[in-house]
Parts: structure tokens; C-alpha cells; sequence
């Protein structure tokens, strides 16, 4: 039950755009945590931008995840952002109030440029 | 939509909460479902077994998890059921945003309540917990409305 | 690869084949397996099912069968059994192309036998039948070659 | 487990082609045996062509239902040809010794003029 590719990594100057696959439950999330820990502390950049775009299931467990990794990028003076989430998604991170936390957006290009342009601070 | 009910036990290992899920789906896929019923169910499913795996046998992959999912032109009841650790005082543990475990967020009891029709949980210290949820079949929840 | 086994039971649903499928191929999914082995034990599966379905219980609806797939570093092993009418002659009904229904081709054993690495039959009349497929893990497999 | 599309029809001069989809187990069959027969004797036409490019499982219950639509059509002095098996399916029908009965294509219009040419008599 673990996917072939679990997630995909990429740099836009001092943002770290990780796009996240399949279904983010208890049985993903700590390998997910582990290797999005791992990147964020290697390239220790500004900005954390989450894409959603290719998940299309999440529950409380990875809830826990995004959160998890806000409080690491906030307390180290960065931002984070939510990028693409389905209706399925969508709808879990409005009802646990993640979107009160930290802000989402449509596209990772615009997310990139409202975390810079001082959004989400 | 004719009646149909499955049973399950599976041993508490992560991995088992999306094959959980996978069931529910494959089984609500024949009923006239909507898409967000799915949804709303699979994030139900997917806490219920979490918890038991994660607080019922506190992670440990010997544990026995016991799913029913029973579908019938009323809607669909699924139980889950372990013989775990059990819940001291259950009306505090599902007030939202209340956990034992720091690294958790207290959401589970919460999204289950807000996402089906209707969740019992019965538990005994020592001896496990059983989580009731059910869901209005969408023409008769059209009804309700 | 670590030991999950999974048990079920459901109900003697013509629907309920493809519930059966689903369950062995999701445990398989996080095994080294190719995706052609995947195929055969889905073929497999849904033999031995359908034969409980359609002649244990003659396709009524109110039979229960009950399937437990155990996955480890050896292998996948399934076991389909019913309580249905059960066989007079298990060696007859194994081969190939012997059918009791006029309009089935007795493919059923066949198939399980080309596609699984070992296959017992288990069979009381008015009793029922149990049905173990064995699929050895693709590692075991390649080193036996 | 009822797919919203069951199968697909589409008619070639004489010919009658028939797309199938998803899983063909018992559960299906019966349903898609009496769809197929009732477009069969309600357009009585020379050709069946099954389309199995969209199955992505058959097992002997759908092996049942193809040979029982050849015993059909070739009874009324028809022709039947399978186009497009993946190879999950194509194994399947290989074991069960299918195509000795019946001739698979790669194609619709393959099939078409082969039956037409003489081919499958
Ligand atoms: N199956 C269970 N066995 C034992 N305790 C449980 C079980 N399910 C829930 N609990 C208790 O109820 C609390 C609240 O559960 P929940 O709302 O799902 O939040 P969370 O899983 O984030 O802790 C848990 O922290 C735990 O103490
Ligand atoms: N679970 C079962 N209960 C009773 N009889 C069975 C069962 N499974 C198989 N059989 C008998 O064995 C015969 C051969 O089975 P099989 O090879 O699967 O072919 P088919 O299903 O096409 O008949 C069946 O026709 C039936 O008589």
C-alpha cells in the first residue's frame, strides 16, 4: 500500500515546493513527515509550499502532518502555503480550520509570490 | 438497493486503515451515493480505524480490529471495534480538540460527528471500544430535508 | 515484507466478487509483486469466490462465505470457504473443463491451478467447501527458478 | 459496483460492435449478456465485434459470456471476433484456449474486414 512515487521535490529560489500523491492517512504520514523534514532542513530555505493537487484523500492523520510542519517552518521565521487541493481535500482542510492557520491557493506560483510578497505572516 | 453486509478482522497495522476504506468504497460504489457521501464516509472510516489502531492498541501490530459494514435501502452502518485500551470518560474524549496524545489534534471524534448521520461509541476501560456510525441513504436524507 | 492477515466474511452477493478482488489486490499493492502476479491472484480470488456463490450456495443470496488472506516474506496465501452443498467428487470436479451447470465451462479450477502455486481443495457434501490458494513471494520464486 | 457505463455501441455497416468496460466477472455478466443480446436481435446484422480495450478483468464467468454470445451468433450464421484485449485479459483468454475458437484483433476495423474477407468462417 505505499505508492511508487510518494512525493516530488522541487526549488524556486527561497521556496521548497513539495507536491504530495495518493492518500495521506496514519499509514503515510510518518514517512511523508520523515522525508519533508529532511528536505526543509537540507535546503533550509523561507517558504514551505504543500501541493495537494494529486491528493485526493486526507483525514485527521494528515491534518496532523501539515500542521506538524507549519509549526517547524514558523518557528524558524518561514512561511508555509497549501497549493491545489481537490473538493474531497478541500473540504477536510476547511473543516478542521487548517485554512484559519495558513493560507491556500490555487496555483504554487501565485502561492510563491503572496508568502513573499509578506502574505501568511 | 438491496441489502448487504461484510464483516472483517484485520490485524492493527497502519497500512490496514486505507484497506478499510477501500471496502466502504468498494461497497457504497453499487448504492446511489453521492460523490461527497463517499468522501464524507471515507474520512469517517479512516478515523474510527485509526483510532483503534493508534489509541485502542496503542501502535502495536498485534491488535485485532473488527470492521461491519452493513448497506440496505436505509443507509449504511459501519462499526468498528477493538479490544484495546478503552476510553476512561467518553463524552470528554469526544469533545473536539481534546487528545491524550500530544502530537494529535483531538479532529477524529469530531470529523466522524460532522461527516455521518449519526456516531455511538461504547467503551469499557480494558476492554476495547466499539464506534457506531451511520448514514442516511441520500433519498431518504433528500426526505429528511 | 512484514505478516498482515486480513479475515472476512460476507455475503453470497454476486457483487461481493469483485469486494473479494479488491481486498487481495489493495494487501498486495505495498508487496513486491509484479503486476502480472497481481493479475493471476485477482483471477484466483475471483474463481474461488464465485464458485461458493454459484454452486455452494447456488446463487441464493443468504450464504455466508468467508475469505482470510495472509500476506508475509513467503508469500500470499488466500483461503475461500463456504457451508454450501459441498462436492461428492473433488478429484472429478478439478478437472478441467468438468462442469455441473450446463452453461459454465469448468475453467474455475483451471485457472486457479495455472495461476497459483498451490491449490487445495477441501469439500464435505452438505457441509461445504474450503478452496487454499498459495502464490509464493516473487523473491521465493525467482530463487526456485 | 455497477459502472455508470456498462458498454458501448456503435454499428459498422453489417457489423455490430460492442465496447466493453471495467471488470467482467459474475457479478456483471448476466447484465451484459442480455444488453449484448438484445442489440444483437434487434438489429440483426452479420458481425459481433467485442471490444475488450477498456477491460481491465475477466475471469471465467466473462469467459462464459463471450463464448455463449459466439455459440449465438455463429448459430444464426453469424461471425464474432475479440479486438483490443490488454494483457491481463489476453493472458486469460489465451489459458482458456479462446482463441482457437474465436480470431483477436488489434483492431475494430481490422476485425471488420477480416470477418468480411472471409476470415473467423
Ligand atoms: N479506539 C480507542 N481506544 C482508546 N481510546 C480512544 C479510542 N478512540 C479514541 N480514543 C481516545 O479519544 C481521544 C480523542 O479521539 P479523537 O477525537 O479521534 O482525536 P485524536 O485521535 O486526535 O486523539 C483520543 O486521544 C483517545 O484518548
Ligand atoms: N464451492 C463449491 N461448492 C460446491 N461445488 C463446487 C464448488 N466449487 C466447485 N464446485 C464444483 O466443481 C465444479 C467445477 O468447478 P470449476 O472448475 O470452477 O468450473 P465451473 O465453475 O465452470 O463449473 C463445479 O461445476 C461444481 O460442481
Amino acid at each position: 500500500m505505499v505508492a511508487a512515487v510518494e512525493l516530488q521535490i522541487q526549488r524556486f529560489d527561497d521556496a521548497l515546493v513539495v507536491r504530495l500523491y495518493g492518500e495521506i492517512d496514519m499509514g503515510v504520514s510518518e514517512g511523508l513527515r520523515r522525508s519533508i523534514d529532511r528536505e526543509w532542513e537540507r535546503q533550509r530555505l523561507r517558504y514551505l509550499v504543500l501541493g495537494l493537487q494529486e491528493v485526493d484523500f486526507i483525514d485527521s492523520s494528515g491534518i496532523g502532518l501539515l500542521l506538524g510542519r507549519y509549526k517547524r517552518v514558523i518557528a524558524q521565521g518561514g512561511k508555509m502555503a497549501l497549493v491545489g487541493a481537490r473538493p474531497a481535500v478541500h473540504r477536510i482542510l476547511e473543516l478542521s480550520g487548517m485554512y484559519k492557520v495558513m493560507p491556500g491557493f490555487a496555483g504554487e506560483g501565485e502561492a510563491i509570490r503572496m508568502l513573499k510578497g509578506g502574505f501568511g505572516a | 438497493m438491496s441489502r448487504n453486509v461484510v464483516k472483517m478482522e484485520f490485524m492493527s497495522l497502519p497500512e490496514n486503515v486505507a484497506l478499510a476504506r477501500v471496502v466502504v468504497a468498494t461497497m457504497l460504489a453499487g448504492m446511489d451515493c453521492t460523490l461527497s457521501d463517499l468522501d464524507d464516509v471515507k474520512v469517517a472510516v479512516s478515523e474510527a480505524v485509526s483510532n483503534a489502531i493508534l489509541h485502542g492498541y496503542q501502535n502495536r501490530p498485534h491488535g485485532r480490529v473488527y470492521l461491519m459494514v452493513a448497506v440496505d435501502e436505509n443507509g449504511l452502518e459501519i462499526v468498528v471495534e477493538d479490544y484495546g485500551r478503552g476510553i476512561a470518560d467518553v463524552a470528554q474524549a469526544m469533545t473536539p480538540s481534546f487528545s491524550t496524545l500530544p502530537e494529535r489534534m483531538g479532529l477524529g471524534f469530531a470529523f466522524m460527528q460532522s461527516l455521518m448521520d449519526r456516531l455511538e461509541v461504547d467503551s469499557q476501560v480494558g476492554r476495547g471500544t466499539r464506534v457506531t456510525l451511520f448514514k442516511m441513504a441520500p433519498a431518504l436524507a433528500r426526505a429528511v430535508q
